[in-house]
């Protein structure tokens, strides 16, 4: 009997093997590798800059692109910078919530003479290029928006905000949850930060979370998520307290704000009536400026240990200021959207 | 001896359970003015419907003195699943229905390897756990994604969102269901009996004829059928399905077990141990949310009562046998 | 050979809640002899081994060592007196080395470091003169289980042990192995060393053997010397070794002396029906069975008697589906294969296990929820289990067995042994099966449920059940069994008939090995 | 002389060089299957990586072979980690004291690492906890601790010159953290076979009657390997602060159970009684190479993680079939029933 489950199991890894390298293409010859380490593949948004990422570089440089989850953890990150240096890539694109790893990493990758580029999370030493979302102002604008529409549909009511995190991480604070919150200060000083939680980044979490801050303040009108997963947990959690309403676009329970722009949210943001209306980020711009950089180090054109900012913008999304066909035009370059945006609107307001 | 224990043997640790239930909620009520209100407490049952539901059959197994770690696991993959198929033009209640059953396939897979090829089974379960969390993730590659949410049909969230006679969330009947056919299951039933039997004594429960290998599996498919409907009743409720939802999912069912009284080397346990222990662990993270505590002291305090609440049953009359 | 006592027990007792274990017990044991302790189980002889070895203390009487007296309060301090046990279950580890194992627990160590034990080398002479192929650096688990208790008595040797006692260690031996731990024993006592040794292979006592002591019922019933108990007047007339005959007619004077007189408790015919063969064992052989046939009729109770260790538990366990065997096995005329219990229950088996702690009750449940486990359908009512069936099946039982407890409700570990005995036996009972087997129905079990249980039995095959006692009490044996099955050493001596006036003698001659 | 020959090759048949053999047959099948794989620096690497599951496995393995469980070793070491980077970044400000030299620092969170394990211990021997639940327990108080030392926050400047030399710098060309594994290697292996600790260790999960008769006292044994991995979590925290060069209190998240895969993977069974530390390196080592090579092949994550599923119900089937195999030998040699 165990010899038979043995060799079931030896079969499965077997197919499972070929099942998985059937994904990948045949083989082909490519002029590089490069490498790509993503903050964590399992959110959607960093899948969708990795898919980005290995098209653009195939497509614009016939270069290999080699991802290696950084599984939101800093072991695992430094594990796949040591890994594809001596894989002997030809250069890295990382992606790391930590500025003294993302530092570390660069000094290993120059170290061996490999061209690395960091994202989002701006390294300690400035030694290496580096690729800037604009993120802080869009969440500056995001909370100034958020407020504004509160205040002029409810002008007596106090603001008060909660917010969900990914448990501290500081950048998040400057470039998202603080930044947000400033913005909502510009507009209204009085405005009140009523708790901020860890979401953990997953929806489910969030929607609990959610509900049991809405029991302990039922006055809180601004919520904001570091991400859209947790945003849509707020928005649910919203929902079966029979919250989460808009009256075409008129603030009547609360305002939810949410951050990556995927397409989960613009659905929502699109739909007059639920009060999920802010989110931004961008996707392909990222994913595009990381290969172009790395390319450039490799060819030559900039040096590989020189700090240059590309900005790249996080566009904001939302219901009062973007048109329908602007978000259809960004889910289809960024998330590989193939749907009509109206129409998953419609069915989704249903 | 006999004449003093006349307490009856599962009892005998409930009164402590209540008792720090009751503490617990004096001193809500005391620092919360939102914490005495019929809808907080609609939202702790919602929170914990989904650990007493797995909780109800993991149970069981724990009184066989066996133990699950892959409930998270089915949880999250059998959401993708049914969200997969759903978006893909399964009508709902076909999708729902092969969803337990694939649920049910890993539980069976669990009992074989365990009942029948004895394999210890933290590590046999926890082989699981990674197999159905890797396939959550690939159905939801698959898809084209990680999160399946987008062109899911508009009844999706009915189901988890419905309201029983306008006002009881579903959730909620579930709970009450599942919970009452446990108490039947464990009392009624040859199942339970046979559970209760097998944990106690399973040498003896072999030489009685009792079909140990059969029952275990039993039990494992029915905690990963639970698992299973959990999966689809949660991401029915958020509108969306995620592959990671079911991380530590199968601590927090343990430590509800456990906290109910239920020992892990079996023979001991009951599903209203379990409600008591699942009503633990929803007053202390509703309180600790409703007080914006940060998440490091919400750990912190998640162990402490662990320990505490195990401490406090060893010291009273269960430590005496 | 010296008549230096170097043991001296006089008077002792030892009373357990509710049991007299030990009644007095005096004799003496001599310095450098091989002293052989026999008696069926429960007769007091594990009991007397455990004042000696300090697991137990006594509750009367002395017992003094070397002249001095002697009442150790825990097995190291009889240790370091030196007295040593080999027990049955083998101490060993497995995953250490010879080495390690006979060094553990008293380790030379420095900082916690183990230093080369001055000792060992005294050891390793103990073993290479008892068996010179265990190397120092094996693993034990690749030793045979002779090697292993060579390995245990260099260990207690090297505690300067002037007595070693044996628990049943020949038990799990093949014919050589015995051969040579034999020999073992002669040159222990070669060096002057002690020899309790404990067996229920009566034959081995007059190959090693000097004195032998009979336990019976918590007494002393008798300590000879070998050549005395063989019907030599003297030692010195006695050759070294005895011939078959003589060791036979040896054997059942010891089983007399072990058994005592059996009192002839009034067989009462059956109404066999013995037209109607329901069960018959064709050329049944395992790794400790040899050969039994034996065939069942209906009404018939069936007695399996032998002495601890010929067989009669393993033949339960073949019919049962425990073990495994090759042979045939019909029931009603039809060949079985049923291969696990499951499958001999549904042959129509149940069976009332011999280690009812281990195998039989379920201690954590209440009285109630035992008795129906073999048979769930006597308590379901339309698939469910029904209270009130449930409460009427064991106020049934318990009034028929006198089950002595608070209620109903009571855990059954809380319960007398007797009482878990008298569960067990419900649970079994309430099986209805047409063959019953008991393995050993009334050990632990005080008079009065003794007789209900065994009016219990013969009721049942009145009924026209057939039954199996398996016992190592020949009252009961021949009290209750129509038929007698006479086992020794794994294979069946004798199938008797019982009758009013039966030969104990030639029973006792049979199970004794003649 | 056939004997003799039987005993030369019976290494052979032994589970850790059977392991070994899974272990070369998965090189080889990588090296196979990518260029990029079979490269000295590459192996350099995964040896760093592996570190703390072999340094911490050590413990874990001598617990197991008492039939004990540590789930708290990651967030014990997340824990000592993230106070090692505090007290010689800030000191301990409230008491007014100064950041502290690494050495000090590094002996205090041994010392606390040391207290975790005591609490572990005194749970599992003194009030007769399971260890499951009692390391559980510990568990979450470990990580919420590490979170809440420094708010949830990293820490990632201030630190003394030589803060990383443990984790990245090299002696004589061989890195710190090598020197670390070897060390505890050797050490644990000489703990396993020359000492008290590792024979007595062995002898209680083996058979607990002869332990009793040879008068040792169980509880005092396992409250010390409680310890001994308490303190290596600490070691570890201390070599991983290093290595990332900074205090991350997320670290070790789900580290306990890689331990434990390793050390069932190196034959060290939950029910005790036996095991090796080579076995547990040799199982550090298979998971560590099994993630980079098929990384290197570009097998998709989510693959990787259905593999370590069937790897790990496969690695315990097999052991525990050829468990069976050798119990079958000796009953079969002849032996009771």
């Amino acid at each position: 009997m165990k010899k038979l489950l043995l060799t079931v199991l030896v079969l499965c890894m077997l197919a499972g093997t070929v099942f998985a390298g059937g994904e990948q293409e045949d083989a082909k010859e490519y002029d590089f590798v490069i490498g790509k380490i993503p903050y964590t593949f399992e959110h959607a948004y960093h899948q969708a800059i990795c898919r980005e990422f290995t098209e653009y570089s195939e497509k614009m440089y016939n270069t290999k692109a080699v991802i290696i989850d950084g599984e939101s953890s800093a072991e695992a990150t430094l594990a796949a910078v040591e890994n594809l240096i001596s894989q002997g890539v030809d250069g890295i694109a990382l992606h790391c919530g930590d500025a003294g790893l993302s530092a570390k990493a660069i000094d290993m990758a120059h170290a061996a003479g490999v061209p690395i580029v960091t994202t989002l999370i701006r390294p300690e030493n400035m030694t290496a290029p580096h690729i800037q979302p604009q993120e802080t102002p869009s969440s500056i604008y995001m909370g100034a928006e958020a407020a504004r529409q509160w205040k002029a549909a409810h002008p007596n009511t106090p603001i008060k905000v909660a917010m969900l995190n990914f448990g501290g991480i500081e950048q998040v604070w400057e470039m998202r949850t603080g930044a947000f919150l400033e913005g909502v200060k510009s507009v209204d000083p009085n405005a009140e930060l009523v708790t901020m939680l860890n979401g953990q980044g997953s929806t489910v979490k969030s929607m609990e979370i959610i509900l049991d801050v809405l029991q302990g303040d039922p006055g809180v009108n601004l919520i904001f998520a570091a991400n859209d997963e947790m945003a849509l947990g707020a928005l649910a959690a919203c929902e079966q307290l029979g919250r989460g309403k808009m009256d075409n676009g008129v603030p009547l329970t609360e305002i939810i704000a949410g951050l990556d722009a995927s397409s989960a949210a613009l659905v929502k943001i699109f739909d007059p009536n639920c009060s999920f209306k802010l989110t931004h980020g961008a996707v392909k711009d990222i994913a595009r400026a990381e290969v172009d950089t790395v390319m450039a180090m490799i060819n030559g054109e900039i040096p590989m240990d020189k700090y240059t900012e590309t900005r790249v913008l996080s566009p904001t999304f939302d219901y009062w200021n973007t048109s329908l066909a602007e978000a259809q035009r960004h889910l289809e370059i960024n998330f590989f959207y193939e749907g009509d945006l109206e129409a998953d609107v419609k069915a989704a307001m249903k | 001896m006999t004449g003093k224990l006349k307490l009856p043997r599962f009892r005998s640790q409930l009164p402590i359970l209540v008792g720090i239930i009751v503490f617990m909620m004096i001193v809500l009520t005391i620092i919360s003015p939102n914490f005495l209100k019929v809808q907080n407490f609609s939202n702790i049952l919602l929170k914990i419907g989904i650990y007493i539901l797995i909780a109800s059959a993991a149970n069981l197994i724990m009184i066989t003195g066996n133990l699950d770690l892959s409930v998270g696991a089915v949880l999250a993959f059998s959401g993708i699943l049914h969200a997969y198929m759903c978006k893909h033009g399964v009508p709902i209640p076909l999708s729902i229905l092969i969803t337990c059953i694939a649920a049910m396939g890993w539980g069976v897979f669990n009992g074989f390897i365990v009942g029948k090829l004895r394999i210890v089974p933290v590590v046999a379960t926890l082989g699981t756990m990674y197999i159905a969390e890797g396939f959550a993730f690939l159905i939801a590659r698959w898809d084209g994604g990680t999160n399946i949410m987008l062109g899911l049909p508009g009844a999706y969230t009915r189901l988890g969102r419905y309201m029983m006679f306008g006002k009881i969330p579903v959730i909620i009947v579930f709970v009450v269901i599942v919970a009452a056919i446990f108490l039947f299951i464990e009392k009624k039933t040859k199942l339970g009996r046979f559970s209760y039997a097998i944990g106690d004594n399973r040498s003896a429960a072999e030489l009685s004829g009792i079909n140990v290998t059969k029952v275990i599996i039993i039990l494992y498919a029915l905690s990963a059928l639970l698992a299973g409907f959990s999966g689809i009743l949660q991401s029915s409720r958020v509108g969306l399905a995620a592959p990671n939802v079911g991380r530590m999912m199968e601590t927090y069912v343990l430590i509800v077990c456990v906290l109910g009284g239920t020992k892990m080397s079996g023979g001991k346990g009951s599903i209203i141990g379990v409600l008591l222990g699942a009503a633990i662990i929803g007053l202390l993270e509703n309180g600790l949310n409703l007080l914006g505590i940060d998440h490091f002291y919400q750990e912190v305090a998640r162990g402490l009562i662990l320990i505490i609440a195990v401490l406090a049953q060893k010291s009273s009359g269960n430590g005496r046998n | 050979m010296s008549n230096d006592v170097i043991i001296e027990v006089r008077g002792l007792e030892k009373e357990f809640p509710g049991v007299r274990a030990l009644k007095g017990v005096d004799f003496d044991i001599k310095r450098g002899t091989v002293h052989c302790v026999v008696g069926e189980n429960g007769a007091g002889k594990s009991t007397f081994i455990k004042i000696l070895t300090g697991a137990h203390r006594r509750t009367g009487g002395s017992l003094k060592f070397n002249g001095n007296d002697f009442d150790p309060k825990s097995i190291r301090e009889a240790m370091n007196a030196g007295i040593s046990v080999l027990y049955q279950e083998l101490n060993v580890v497995d995953d250490l080395t010879t080495e390690e194992n006979l060094t553990l627990g008293k380790e030379k160590s420095k900082f916690g470091f183990i230093q080369k034990s001055d000792g060992l080398g005294k050891m390793m002479d103990i073993i290479r003169s008892l068996d010179d192929s265990i190397e120092l650096d094996m693993p034990v688990d690749i030793l045979s289980v002779a090697q292993k208790q060579v390995i245990e008595i260099a260990k207690a040797l090297s505690t300067d042990c002037s007595v070693l006692v044996m628990d049943e260690p020949t038990a799990s031996l093949s014919e050589d192995e015995v051969r040579r731990l034999f020999l073992t024993v002669k040159k222990l006592k070669e060096q002057g060393i002690t020899i309790i040794f404990i067996s229920h292979k009566l034959s081995e006592i007059f190959e090693i053997g000097d004195y032998v002591t009979v336990f019976r019922d918590g007494e002393m019933t008798g300590t000879k010397s070998v050549p005395e108990i063989a019907g030599y007047e003297d030692a010195l007339g006695c050759p070294d070794t005895f011939d078959d005959k003589t060791i036979t007619d040896a054997c059942t004077e010891l089983v007399r002396l072990m058994i005592g007189k059996v009192i002839d408790q009034a067989y009462i015919a059956s109404e066999s029906d013995y037209s109607q063969k329901l069960l018959e064992v064709k050329n049944v052989s395992n790794h400790r069975l040899h050969d039994i046939n034996f065939d069942l009729y209906k009404g018939e109770i069936l007695g399996f008697y032998g002495l601890v260790g010929a067989g009669k538990t393993e033949v339960g366990r073949f019919l049962y589906g425990i073990d495994n065997y090759e042979g045939d096995i019909f029931v009603n005329g039809e060949k079985c294969d049923y291969k696990n219990v499951i499958g001999a229950l549904e042959q129509g088996f149940a069976m009332v296990p011999e280690e009812r702690r281990v195998d039989g009750i379920f201690g954590q449940l209440p009285i109630r929820a035992n008795i129906p486990m073999m048979r769930m359908d006597s308590v379901l009512s339309s698939g469910l289990i029904s209270r009130i069936k449930e409460n009427k099946l064991a106020d049934k039982f318990m009034k028929m067995m006198s089950v002595a407890a608070k209620d109903r409700e009571q855990a059954v570990a809380f319960l007398s042994g007797g009482n878990q005995q008298k569960v067990v036996i419900a649970k079994c009972l309430n099986r209805d099966a047409d063959i019953i087997m008991l393995d050993e129905p009334t050990r632990g079990v005080d008079v009065g449920a003794k007789e209900e249980i065994h009016d219990i039995i013969r009721g049942l095959a009145n009924e026209g059940k057939s039954i199996i006692v398996f016992s190592s009490e020949l009252p009961e044996i021949t009290h209750l069994c129509d038929r007698i099955v006479l086992m020794y050493d794994g294979s069946i001596g004798e199938i008797v008939k019982n009758k009013k006036d039966i030969d104990i003698d030639h029973i006792m001659n049979i199970v004794a090995g003649g | 002389m056939n004997k003799l020959n039987k005993e030369r090759f019976a290494f052979l048949k032994q589970p850790t060089f059977i392991l070994f053999l899974v272990f070369v047959a998965l090189n080889v099948f990588f090296a196979l299957s990518t260029p990029r794989f079979f490269k000295l620096s590459n192996y350099m690497n995964m040896v760093k990586q592996s570190t703390m599951i072999m340094i911490v496995g050590c413990g874990a393995t001598f617990l197991m072979m008492t039939e004990h469980l540590d789930l708290s070793v990651g967030s014990n070491l997340a824990l000592t980690s993230i106070i090692y980077t505090f007290l010689v970044v800030f000191g301990i400000p409230g008491l007014g004291i100064a950041p502290l030299p690494l050495l000090t620092a590094g002996i205090i969170v041994i010392i606390i690492g040391a207290v975790i394990g005591v609490l572990n211990g005194l749970l599992v021997t003194k009030f007769g906890f399971e260890s499951f639940i009692a390391t559980l327990g510990m568990m979450y108080i470990g990580r919420g601790l590490a979170l809440a030392v420094v708010g949830g926050n990293s820490i990632r400047s201030g630190f003394p010159e030589n803060f990383g030399v443990l984790g990245n710098d090299k002696v004589l060309g061989i890195p710190y953290l090598f020197i670390f594994v070897i060390a505890a290697i050797v050490i644990f292996t000489v703990l396993h076979k020359k000492t008290l600790l590792g024979k007595h260790s062995v002898a209680i999960g083996g058979n607990k009657n002869a332990a009793f008769f040879s008068g040792i006292n169980p509880k005092k044994i396992v409250m010390t390997l409680y310890i001994i991995t308490g303190a290596l979590a600490a070691v570890a925290g201390i070599l991983t602060a290093s290595r990332l060069e900074h205090g991350d209190p997320r670290t070790g998240t789900g580290f306990e159970f890689t331990v434990l895969v390793a050390v069932l993977l190196g034959g060290t069974p939950l029910s005790g009684g036996k095991g090796t530390i080579i076995g547990t390196v040799i199982g550090a080592m298979i998971i560590t190479v099994l993630g980079n090579g098929l990384n290197a092949m570009d097998i998709l994550k989510f693959w990787q993680i259905v593999f370590k599923g069937i790897i790990l119900i496969g690695a315990i089937v097999l052991h525990s079939q050829m468990r069976e195999k050798r119990r079958m030998t000796v009953v079969n040699a002849g032996t009771r029933s």
